[in-house]
C-alpha cells in the first residue's frame, strides 16, 4: 500500500466522518421533533459513498436513493445547505422543496435522491448515454439498494447499458435488507449472476473498506472513460440504524447481536482510523480534531439552518414548469 | 357504540373476509410480519399464517401482474401498494390487464382483486409519497374506486371491495389511520354507489371525498355559527357515483362545492361538477365551485405544502360568496 | 401552399429540429431502418445516424428512464412510444420522475424531453392498442400535453416540444397520419396554450380536440344547412389551456360542446366544461354538453368499435337540441 | 424413440396442421380484405405450440401472445369461435370483443392473448400461484417472444416464481425477432443465462422437433405437478410471414434467402410427416388425408365465420363489470 496518497487518505476519512456527523444531527433533530417528515439514516455505509465518489470528478453524475444523504455529502455537499433544505429551508439545495429524500447537491453532479425505489436507474443509465453522445467523457454511477434489484426496471436499463457501451457503474449497496424484511427471503439467485447475464463485468466488494471501494471505483472510472463501462459492484455493507428514524424496535427482522458485531468490528470509520494510524499517515490526536472540527461544522450548520427561513408562500407554483 | 381507527377498521374487514373465504389472500411489501411500515395488517400473519399474507420483493407491477393472474384463476387477491404514489408503476397491470380482461373476454374470465393503496399530503413526505392519485383510476372502465372517508366506511368498503368479482381499488388517507370513528362490532357491508349524506343542509352542498369529508364537515361548523346550512356528502365510490343522491342535494340548495385532494386540474372535480351541472343546470344560482389540490407537485417544506390542500376556512370562505350571490370567477 | 401529411409533417419538424440543434436524439422501439410501424420516421437515420436515431429493446419504462436522465445532462431526447397504449408502462418515469425533477430540484434540474405517442380508436385494434390516454398526463403537473388536429399543428407544436425545456406528452391521432393539410415550406413554430378558432359561428361553440376538430367541423357543415352556425377551436395544447379564447367564444355563442377521443368520464371534458361554466356561467343558455368515448374498453369488432366515438351526425343532433331549447339532461 | 405412441404423434401432427391452415386462412382473409384490423401469424412456429400444449390438461392454464392463434388451436380451440373472433362476430370466442389480439378459448384454460409485449407474464406466474394455493395440481405456461424478454416485468415475476416454487413454464419462442429488428441486436449477454441468474432450471431446446419439445415439456410438467418448478424454456423456431400481415417489404431486416432455409430445410410440419413416414407410423396417403380433411374444416370454418352476425349493438357496454 503506498503511503504518498496521505492527502487522498484523509480526505476520506474526512468525508465518511462528516456523513455520521450529518447523520447523528439529522436523527437528532428527528427525535427532538425538529424536522419533518422522516429519513432514512446512512450511518454505516459511508464506505460505500465515499470510497466511490472520491473516485467521480465533479463533473461526474451520480443518482441517490431514499438514503441519500451519505451521496450527497460524498459527492461534495455543504452542511448548511443539506441541513436547510431536511428542514424545508429556502437555503436548501432544493428550495425546500425536495428535503429528505430528494436532497442533491445538483452543483457537484449528483442529479437528485430518489423516493422511488430503483426510480433512478434510468436516469443514471440515461446521464451516461448522454455523455457518451457527448463525448465528455463524463461517467455516472447509479446508486441503489440490494432490495431495489426486484425492480424490472434495472433489467431493462443494464441491457441498454450493455448493448451500448454505456459509461454506468451500477452500485448495489447490499445492506442485507429491504426494509423490515431480510433481503435473502425476497431475491432469489445471485444478484452478480443477474448483471453478468447481460454481459456486464460484475465484482463483489467488501462495502466496509473504503481503500478497497476506491480502488476499484478508480480502476472502472477509467475503464469507462475508455468505453469499457458499464460494470456492476456488489458492495456487501450495512445499516446501524433503522430502516428509517422511526424504526426502534426491530429485533423481529433483526438481530441485536448481528448489529452490534457490524459496528464493533466492522465499522468502516474506526477500521480506516486504526489502518491510517497504524500506518502512520495519522497520529490518533489528528484523528480527533478533524472528528472535533467536523462536529463543529455539523452543529453550526444545524444551528444555521434551524435559524434560516422558510420559503415565501408564493414559491409554491414556482418551478413547476422551467422557463 | 365502540370507536376503532381506521387502521383496526381496516384490518377487521380483511381478517374477517379471510376467515370467511379461504380463497382471500394478501399480497405486498411488508405486509407479513411488520404489518405494513403503518402497521395496518398487524397480526393478520399470525392468524392467517405465511401461505396466505405474502411478502413480496419490491416489484410493484410484478405483484401487481401475479394478483390479475391469481384473482382470473379462482382465488381473490388484496394487493397493498404501499404508498398511492406507486401506482404509477403498476398502471399497465392495472389498467390494460385487470381493467380489461372481462370485457376483452367477452365476458368469460374475472379478476376479482382489491387493490388497496393510500393517499394524502401534509405529512412531509414530498413529492414522490404523498399523492392523490384517484382521478387517473376513475379514468379506466373496468375499475371500480372506494375512497373512504372514517373508520366506519374503511370496514364496510374494503368488505364490499373483497366480494365484489372486478378489480377494485381502495384509496385509503394516510392522515387517517389513527383516527377513530364508531363502527359496529356486528357484520355490515357498505354498497357500491351509495353516497352518504354525512350533514344535513339547505342553503348550500359540499360534496367531498376521503379526508376531505372532515374538512368539509369542519366548514359546515363554521357556516353554521354565520346562518349558512351546508349539506355534507361524502360519495364514498367515485366509480360507481351515486349521481342521484348528489343531483337530489343540488336541486334543493342550488349551490355546490366539490372538494377533493387530488389535484383539480383534469381530476374528478371537474367530472362531478359537470355531472351536475348537465343534470341540474336550470336549479343552480352559481356554477359549481371546484377545490382540488394545487397543480403542483407536492413540496416538502411545511411552509408550502399546508397550502396544496383544501382547508374548512377556504371552503367556508368560498361557501360564504356562492351564498352571499357573489359572482366569484364569472364575467 | 403545398399539402403534406401528418406523418410527413412530424417527420420535417424533427428532420428540422435535429439539424437545428445537435442534442436533440430520438430513441425507441424500431425507430431506426423501420422508421417506425407507421413509417412515421423513414429517412431520418439515413440522415441522423443511428448514433442519434436510437432502436432500443422492447423496454419502455427503461428507454423513458432513460430519456429522463440524458435530458437532465444536457441532451433532447425525443422518445418514440409505439402505441399510447403504453403509456401505461411508462407513468413512473414520467409523472414521479421527469414531470417532478424540475420543482423537487427547487429549479435546479430541467427535463427536456418529448415523448410522441398516438391515440385514437376505430382501427381495429382492440382494447390495448386503441386508447386516448391524454387525460391522465394532462392530471399530473409539471407535464405539457399537445394534441396535433393536422399536419399543419402537428409540425408547428412539434417543434416547440422540442424547444420547450420541460417534459411535453403529444399524442398524435394514429387514423390521421396519412391526412394532408397546407403546411407553409417556411419554418414556423406554434405556441403552446394558444387554441385556434377553425371556424367562426355564432349559435354555439364546439370545442374539439386531435382527431374530433375534423368531426366538429363536419358537424358544423351538417349544421350550417340547417341555419345554425357553430364554431369550431382547437384548443391545440390541454396544457397549458388556452381559457380566453375559449370563454371569449362561449361568451358570444352561450352554449358549448366539449368533444374529445378520451372516455368522457373523469377525462378532459369534465375539466374544460368546468372552467368554462366556472367562468362564463352567467352567459349559458344550457349546461355545456360533453361527448367523449364511452365509458368501455375499446371493443375489437367493427360492429361496436364505431359506437363508442363521437361523430358528426352525434354533434350535429346534440348541438340542435341545445340550440332548440331543449334541454336535454336537465330536471 | 418408443413407436407405441401412434395417436399422440397422430394427434401433434394435426395440430400443427390445423395451426398452419388457420394461419393461411387468416392470411388470406386479411389480404381480401374481409377481416378487419391485423394480425400476427404464428406459421412456422407450430412445433412450439403443440409440443407444449399437448403436455398439459386443459386444467392447466396458459397466458398468450399478440402471435397467438397458435396457442389457441394447439390448446384445443375450435375453428368457427376462433374465426368468428377474428371477424368481430358474435359467436366468437369473446364475442367478437378480442379479435385476434385476445383470442383464447378460455374453457380450455387459455387466459388470453395479449397486446401488450410481456404483459401476460405476471398473470401466467399469479395463476400458478394460486394453483399452488388451491393445491390442484396445475401448471401454467406463460409463452412470450424472445423480444419480450427485454421487459422488466419478466425479471420481476421470474423472482417470485423462485422463490415460492411456482409450478409456472417460462416459454420463449425465441425466432429471432422483434418485429423488425433481430433480436440480437437488443438483447445483451444471454437470454438464457438471465433465466439462470433467478435460480431456474432452463433449458435451451430446438423449436421445430415437436418431439423433442413435447418430451421436455412432458418432464417439466410433472416436475411441476411435484413443486419442482418453475422452469425456462428457449425455444429455437422461425415465423414464415412478417411481423405482422402487412409486413410485406422485409429484406432490409431480413433476408430472403434465411427464410427460404428455414422453410425448406426446417419446417416443422414438413419434417415430423417425413419422420412418421420413416417410423412407418403414418402412409403418405394418410397424412394427405389428414391435411384434406383440416383444409375442409378450416373452409367449412371460414365460410360460418363470414356469414355468422355480428353482435348486437347493445353489447357494447355489457362486459365492462362482472355481476
Ligand atoms: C417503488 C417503491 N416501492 C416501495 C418503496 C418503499 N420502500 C422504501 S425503501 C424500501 C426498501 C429498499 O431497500 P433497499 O433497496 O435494499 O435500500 P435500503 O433501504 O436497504 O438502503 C422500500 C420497500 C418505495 N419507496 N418505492
Ligand atoms: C409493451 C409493448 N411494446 C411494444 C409493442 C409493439 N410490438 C408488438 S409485437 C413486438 C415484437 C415482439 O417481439 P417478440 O416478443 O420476439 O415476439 P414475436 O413478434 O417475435 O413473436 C412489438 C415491439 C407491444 N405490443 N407492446
Ligand atoms: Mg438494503
Ligand atoms: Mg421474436
Amino acid at each position: 500500500m503506498s503511503k504518498t496518497n496521505t492527502e487522498d487518505y484523509l480526505r476520506m476519512y474526512t468525508q465518511m466522518v462528516r456523513i455520521r456527523a450529518f447523520e447523528d444531527n439529522a436523527n437528532q433533530l428527528y427525535l427532538s421533533a425538529k424536522m419533518p417528515g422522516l429519513t432514512h439514516m446512512y450511518s454505516g455505509q459511508e464506505a460505500v459513498a465515499v470510497g466511490i465518489c472520491e473516485a467521480l470528478t465533479p463533473e461526474d453524475k451520480i443518482t441517490s436513493t431514499h438514503r441519500g444523504h451519505g451521496h450527497c455529502v460524498a459527492k461534495g455537499a455543504n452542511f448548511r445547505e443539506m441541513f436547510c433544505e431536511l428542514l424545508g429551508k429556502e437555503e436548501g439545495y432544493c428550495r425546500g422543496k425536495g428535503g429528505s429524500m430528494h436532497i442533491a447537491d445538483q452543483g457537484n453532479g449528483n442529479l437528485g435522491a430518489n423516493a422511488i425505489v430503483g426510480g433512478s436507474m434510468g436516469i443514471a443509465t440515461g446521464a451516461a448515454m448522454s455523455a457518451k453522445m457527448q463525448k465528455n467523457g463524463r461517467v455516472a454511477v447509479c446508486f441503489f439498494g440490494d432490495g431495489a434489484t426486484a425492480q424490472g426496471l434495472w433489467y431493462e436499463v443494464m441491457n441498454m447499458a450493455a448493448l451500448w457501451g454505456l459509461p454506468v457503474i451500477y452500485a448495489c449497496e447490499n445492506n442485507g435488507y429491504s426494509e423490515y424484511t431480510k433481503t435473502e427471503e425476497i431475491a432469489a439467485g445471485s444478484i452478480t449472476a443477474r448483471a453478468e447475464a447481460f454481459g456486464i463485468e460484475s465484482f463483489e466488494v467488501d462495502g466496509q473498506d473504503v481503500l478497497a471501494v476506491n480502488q476499484l471505483t478508480q480502476k472502472l472510472v477509467e475503464r469507462c472513460r475508455k468505453g469499457e463501462g458499464p460494470f456492476f459492484m456488489n458492495l456487501k455493507t450495512y445499516r446501524y440504524h433503522g430502516h428509517h428514524v422511526g424504526d426502534i424496535n426491530r429485533d423481529y427482522y433483526r438481530a441485536k447481536d448481528e448489529e452490534a458485531e457490524w459496528k464493533t468490528t466492522r465499522d468502516p470509520i474506526t477500521n480506516f482510523g486504526k489502518w491510517l494510524e497504524s500506518e502512520k499517515i495519522v497520529t490518533t490526536d489528528e484523528l480527533v480534531e478533524i472528528n472535533e472540527k467536523i462536529r463543529k461544522e455539523a452543529e453550526d450548520a444545524v444551528a444555521y439552518a434551524l435559524d434560516a427561513k422558510y420559503p415565501d408562500v408564493s414559491e409554491v407554483d414556482m418551478h413547476v414548469y422551467a422557463a | 357504540m365502540r370507536e376503532i381507527t381506521l387502521s383496526k377498521a381496516v384490518n377487521e374487514a380483511i381478517a374477517e373476509e379471510m376467515r370467511r373465504d379461504p380463497t382471500v389472500f394478501l399480497l405486498g411489501e411488508d405486509v407479513a410480519e411488520a404489518g405494513t411500515p403503518f402497521k395496518v395488517l398487524s397480526g393478520l400473519v399470525e392468524e392467517f399464517g405465511t401461505e396466505r399474507v405474502i411478502d413480496t420483493p419490491i416489484s410493484e407491477p410484478g405483484f401487481v401482474g401475479l394478483a390479475v393472474g391469481a384473482a382470473m384463476t379462482g382465488t381473490r387477491p388484496i394487493v397493498d401498494l404501499m404508498f398511492g404514489d406507486f401506482i404509477f408503476l403498476v398502471m399497465d397491470q392495472l389498467c390494460n390487464q385487470a381493467a380489461k380482461t372481462h370485457y376483452m373476454s367477452g365476458g368469460k374470465l374475472n379478476v376479482p382483486m382489491v387493490l388497496r393503496t393510500n393517499m394524502g399530503a401534509t405529512r412531509r413526505s414530498a413529492a414522490q409519497h404523498s399523492q392523490s392519485l384517484h382521478a387517473l383510476v376513475a379514468h379506466i372502465p373496468g375499475l371500480k374506486v372506494a375512497m373512504p372517508s372514517s373508520a366506519y366506511e374503511a370496514k364496510g368498503l374494503m368488505k364490499t371491495a373483497i366480494r365484489d368479482n372486478n378489480p377494485v381499488v381502495i384509496f385509503e388517507d394516510k392522515l387517517m389511520y389513527q383516527d377513530k370513528a364508531p363502527v359496529p362490532e356486528e357484520e355490515y357491508l357498505i354498497p357500491f354507489g351509495v353516497a352518504n349524506i354525512k350533514r344535513e343542509g339547505t342553503d348550500i352542498t359540499l360534496i367531498a371525498t376521503s379526508s376531505m369529508v372532515q374538512v368539509a364537515e369542519k366548514a359546515a361548523e363554521i357556516l353554521e355559527k354565520e346562518g349558512i346550512s351546508a349539506e355534507v356528502i361524502d360519495p364514498r365510490t367515485i366509480v360507481p357515483l351515486d349521481e342521484e343522491t348528489l343531483l337530489k342535494s343540488v336541486r334543493k340548495t342550488s349551490r355546490a362545492i366539490v372538494i377533493d385532494e387530488g389535484h383539480q386540474s383534469y381530476g374528478i372535480t371537474g367530472e362531478i361538477a359537470s355531472r351536475l351541472t348537465e343534470k341540474a343546470f336550470y336549479h343552480l344560482d352559481a356554477p359549481v365551485m371546484r377545490m382540488g389540490a394545487m397543480d403542483v407537485p407536492v413540496p416538502f417544506s411545511p411552509a408550502l405544502e399546508d397550502v396544496t390542500v383544501p382547508t374548512p376556512e377556504g371552503v367556508a370562505a368560498n361557501a360564504r360568496k356562492l351564498c352571499g350571490g357573489e359572482l366569484i370567477h364569472a364575467a
